[in-house]
């Protein structure tokens, strides 16, 4: 398995299985213990008050709490909102009537790369994580690779029933989920689809207990309504912002910054600071063909953050040329002298030029990755108080 | 010399927009045989000397071509891709990114019953230096001799090429397979043309973290290998669960970790470079052994 | 191409590809003059009143009009109306707005069976009969045999464009509605989905000026809306009698009734009656395992037709039991004497036991099909007047 | 002695209702090897002394079936058939008449990549007299011998089985492909495996109105033909535009008419019978010349 940034929310997730006509609970979106306590009378019963957040194992940090009656859902929402759950903060709680449950599955579709198809998943070991039900008991699930021309079709959606052992009565009823499910799979563009647990009630009903979508966020040209409901997490908000430039990047915990072109140089780029005894503040990729603008603006991403104490800059020319991203380089120095020193390392196409454009900044120049890399490394070691550059810094 | 393209490609470029034309002229400059442009709607005209047809069938038919390259965007590039398939064409280079995966899933599924084989999407492509380069690679890092070398990363593999073709290893061909999580030709098959390729002497297989291609090529290595290999990981510091640029770059709980495909390389006796400046010594000591 | 018993009328296909988003002239139904007039009032300026029933050359028939104020539809739908079109009366008509028309295109989609494959056409020659243009200009009409599992893709829909000679600046357009048409003609599981005419207007917009849809009849129990639209036609009303008691029945214009067990055993029966110089009246099949009831139903069914003169009943037993044949026949001419001679064959599983019940009965009995269908032959032949059965009847 | 089937094959039945069971029963008096039945909710049940699964995987695990018949109604059926292709059993046989032709469209896509036969369905099954029988047919119609034997009708199959035993013409083969337009094994197909089959020395093949595969057939046999062949064409004196019972028989302007198909036997050097009845006279002049 494996994941794509677009997550939708379990009360997301859940309207659009019941579009597809798949049992949910009734539900209602709360975002103050008022309106929890107001959703739990418009539903009657036992109810469930859930924490709408990017994260799982929610129930075991505390956020998901029943209620029997409207006093007890405000009081639960009450200490659920504001939590925080894995560094998020909860905005949201969902409140669902509670299912009578008899037994719990484990119901999923994701794409299984090495087979290059779908992979439908069915277990009677419901409500656990299933890389763990994986991990622990793998002959517990039993799964299907439908041909993604033809869909799952009704005898594999048996067929997976019967072999992770569904009771034949419920065969039909799960069968029929799997076979909906799948289709949702598809019509949204899913990376995975989850749901988990699939409750069987006492009536012998099943119903979808906790609903997990994610979306590829290369369809989402197409997605236009799931596109809409996507909402960016406070310590995205930098990756975003980074996308929307045209480029990728990945916040992490070091503090020497980098900046590459191309997914596998950036990636060797920060194998080669750790190599070097450092850690990469983060990870950017400017992409193929990036002009000089663009690489200001990824020097300016990188030095916003304010862990970085160096910069490692790192072009391999092919279709980016080393003299653009030198001519990037200079005026953002120029403009503003940076905070912290800069090491660069280019070579490929235009490489020469873009060295000769860059002698007399401000900055390290090196011949390859692994002494830039050093150098970095060794740079933001020392720049613990105000750093001074190897080569000393003229203002133009 | 070579695997899947040499100086009898003949090439049509699908796409002919303003990436399109200017890799044309590159491929054109590098002595590829570009034959044909296809772009719908531009049936009968000429761009930069490359006649332009409506439908890849037509150019096939008028030109004899008998592999393509994709610029479409990725809204249209899985159906470029089909087109290609259903052209019969024996090999097709998507450069293009961003494809939805559900596309790439059907695109998997009819691959398997055609004869074409798929480079990318989302790749810089392929080249068997000093005869016919299909990709957006920059020529001069490459040489032509006899190492075999496949890649999922783009600048990468210019980086590695260059250190190698400076160290005076030549490459037979060099596959750049694409990031992305479904590629036409996945790592195990690409080893495999390569260890089959009597023109090979040597193999560099340059992976990165997510998925488990380089697991699946090591396997086949330690049983089928008849050549020796150096691989080289990409990303070995990546923190689980995020994504490193290629949408296929991500390690999901245990699965895809560096540690997993260094070690798999290493079972298969093919010695794992820790940085890409490895590479060459590494690849002469195992053509010397 | 073949046909299937269930067609929809032209404003009812026309809705189907509407709802697919295929471009059509806004539209009203009419069963009076007045109606007509209100439509023509409400859609405005120039429009076409057009009858609705099955059957081609309508425009031949007179069975089209153009008007260009409500006055003028009024007088051309009272015209329309209660026509009689192909022995068909006009119930309906269809009031549309008129195209701005400056060319015609013929587009369809079928099942190709050589192939076993759905196949798309597309022609600059619009407005005549497929089958016509494919005798005389078989080169103006372009081909394209999509994969049932992956739909008309964008490549193939353009290619038929570009092979069919649309024009440059349409093709777009017209690919649009190509692969639109493809998607209805699957999820309405037709077996004949045509736009032809399909009008380029004067602006360059394209626009379907005729729709046909006949739907596959084995595939009704899934197309649940477009089965309540079917209607039966007055022809057809015995065959679908016939059809509800099980068996399927076809109306022919000859006077020897014929009823078989198994398609190609009454097809065979029919030749048998024209070699012996005869005609068939009907094409009755009572299918695999016909009970006595159902014998007995089909013989109703068959001496229902005014024009029988006399009826050859061949049963080659297998699934179906002699006996159990031979008791149905008793059970009728018991009841009440049928008004024409039987000629019965019965042969195959328990033939000897089923000849053994009829022997008696007021009817021929002959050992082969050959001498069965001669002999029915000979007695509609000599039933003019009030038919000797040449076994003697007697009562029981 | 044969095609398809004989006493080494090992038959499943999907769907054992009323209809399933009854014919199960006929089948193993008749010697065929009824090695397992399919219900999905049945497995490890009993129905007559056929042991039921709940998958055709499993019944094929358990029992080494290599072949399936089909009993299960027009809304599952073709999924049936899908779960037989998908346990790549290499006969199947659907007696259902029924199914929606977009679902056959599908199955014919499928098939063509599979190892898998199947014949109908809409038809009576295929027997190799004193073999196998895997269908609905009356077996005291049928002798071996070696007259292989194709059909696109079912009780006229019946007929045209007895009218040969009676004339001491037993058959190797009888295929009944089925009624409807879209078929798993269509009369060309059927003919070439009859043709090549050393074990019959002539054949009969029998079409009627609609489509073109008795076209199809006998320009096969004008190119390939290795022995003998009688034809015959039910529907002759059909009007054009009505069905006549089966979905497949039907006249559409110029095409699937009798009078092209005996034509082309004809142009095939095939005689073809003005009847039933006359098709064992013929077959025996055949077999003389």
């Amino acid at each position: 398995m494996f994941g794509w940034p677009v997550k939708l929310h379990e009360h997301q997730a859940k309207t659009v299985l019941a579009r597809a006509g798949i049992p949910i609970p009734r539900g209602r979106i709360a975002t103050t213990p008022d309106e929890a306590a107001n959703a739990a009378r418009e539903i009657g019963g036992r109810v469930a008050v859930k924490a709408q957040v990017h994260a799982g194992g929610r129930g075991k940090a505390g956020g998901i709490k029943l209620a029997d009656d409207p006093e007890t859902a405000r009081t639960a929402a009450r200490a659920i909102l504001g939590m925080d759950i894995k560094g998020l903060k909860v905005e949201k709680v969902y409140v669902e009537r509670a299912a009578k449950v008899r037994s719990e599955l484990y119901l999923g579709v994701t794409i299984d790369r090495d087979r290059r198809r779908p992979v439908v998943m069915l277990s009677t070991v419901g409500g656990m994580d299933i890389e763990e039900v994986a991990a622990t008991q793998p002959g517990r699930i039993a799964r299907g690779w439908p041909d993604p021309r033809l869909g799952l079709l009704p005898f594999e959606a048996r067929r997976l029933c019967f072999e992770a052992g569904v009771p034949k009565e419920l065969v039909a009823a799960v069968a029929a989920v799997a076979e909906r499910l799948y289709g949702v799979f598809v019509s949204a563009d899913a990376n995975l689809l989850e749901i988990n647990p699939l409750f069987v009630q006492e009536d012998g009903s099943v119903i979808a207990g906790d609903a997990k979508l994610d979306v590829d966020d290369s369809a989402l040209y197409r997605q236009t309504e799931l596109a809409t409901w996507k909402e960016t997490l406070a310590d995205e908000r930098l990756e975003e912002r980074a996308r929307a430039l045209g480029f990728s990047y990945v916040q992490l915990d070091g503090d020497v910054g980098v900046i590459g072109n191309g997914a596998g140089l950036v990636m060797s780029t920060l194998d080669a600071v750790r190599n070097a005894g450092g850690r990469a503040a983060n990870f950017l990729d400017v992409g193929g063909g990036a002009k000089a603008a663009v690489v200001k603006a990824a020097l300016e991403v990188v030095l916003s953050h304010p862990r970085v104490k160096s910069v490692l800059i790192n072009i391999f020319g092919g279709i980016t040329r080393g003299d653009e991203v030198a001519h990037g380089i200079v005026d953002v120095i120029r403009a503003q002298p940076p905070r912290v020193p800069l090491v660069i390392r280019l070579s490929g196409t235009e490489a020469q030029a873009g060295r000769t454009i860059l002698q007399g900044a401000p900055l390290v120049s090196r011949e390859t990755m692994d002494e830039a890399a050093s150098e970095a490394v060794r740079l933001a070691r020392s720049s613990q108080g105000a750093p001074p550059p190897s080569t000393p810094a003229r203002k133009p | 010399m070579s695997v899947l393209l040499n100086r009898n490609t003949r090439v049509l470029v699908q796409g002919m927009g303003r990436e399109g034309r200017f890799h044309a002229g590159r491929m054109r400059e590098y002595g590829t045989q570009v034959v044909a442009g296809v772009s719908p709607g531009s049936g009968g005209t000429d761009r930069d000397g490359i006649r332009m047809y409506d439908t890849v069938a037509a150019a096939v038919d008028a030109t004899g071509a008998n592999a393509s390259l994709i610029f479409v965007p990725a809204t249209g590039a899985a159906d470029a891709i089909l087109e290609s398939i259903d052209a019969d064409l024996p090999l097709v280079v998507c450069i293009t990114e961003g494809i939805p995966v559900h596309d790439m899933l059907k695109i998997a599924a009819v691959l398997a019953e055609s004869r074409t084989t798929l480079i990318g999407p989302n790749c810089p492509g392929a080249i068997t230096p000093g005869e016919c380069k299909i990709g957006i690679m920059p020529a001069e890092n490459f040489s032509p001799g006899s190492v075999g070398f496949v890649s999922r990363s783009g600048t990468l593999t210019y980086e590695i090429a260059d250190g190698l073709t400076r160290a005076g290893l030549g490459q037979s061909t060099c596959l750049g397979i694409g990031g992305d999580p479904i590629v036409g030709l996945p790592t195990p098959d690409a080893v495999r043309l390569l260890n089959e390729d009597p023109t090979t002497e040597a193999m560099v297989i340059v992976g990165e973290i997510g998925g488990s291609a380089e697991e699946k090529a090591a396997e086949y290595m330690r049983a089928f290998g008849r050549k020796p290999a150096v691989a080289f990981i990409a990303g070995r510091s990546a923190p689980p669960g995020k994504r490193m640029g290629h949408a296929g770059a991500i390690v999901q709980g245990d699965q895809g970790t560096a540690g997993s495909k260094v070690r798999a390389f290493e079972e298969a006796g093919i010695p794992v470079a820790n940085a890409p400046s490895e590479i060459p010594a590494l690849v002469r000591e195992a053509l010397r052994a």
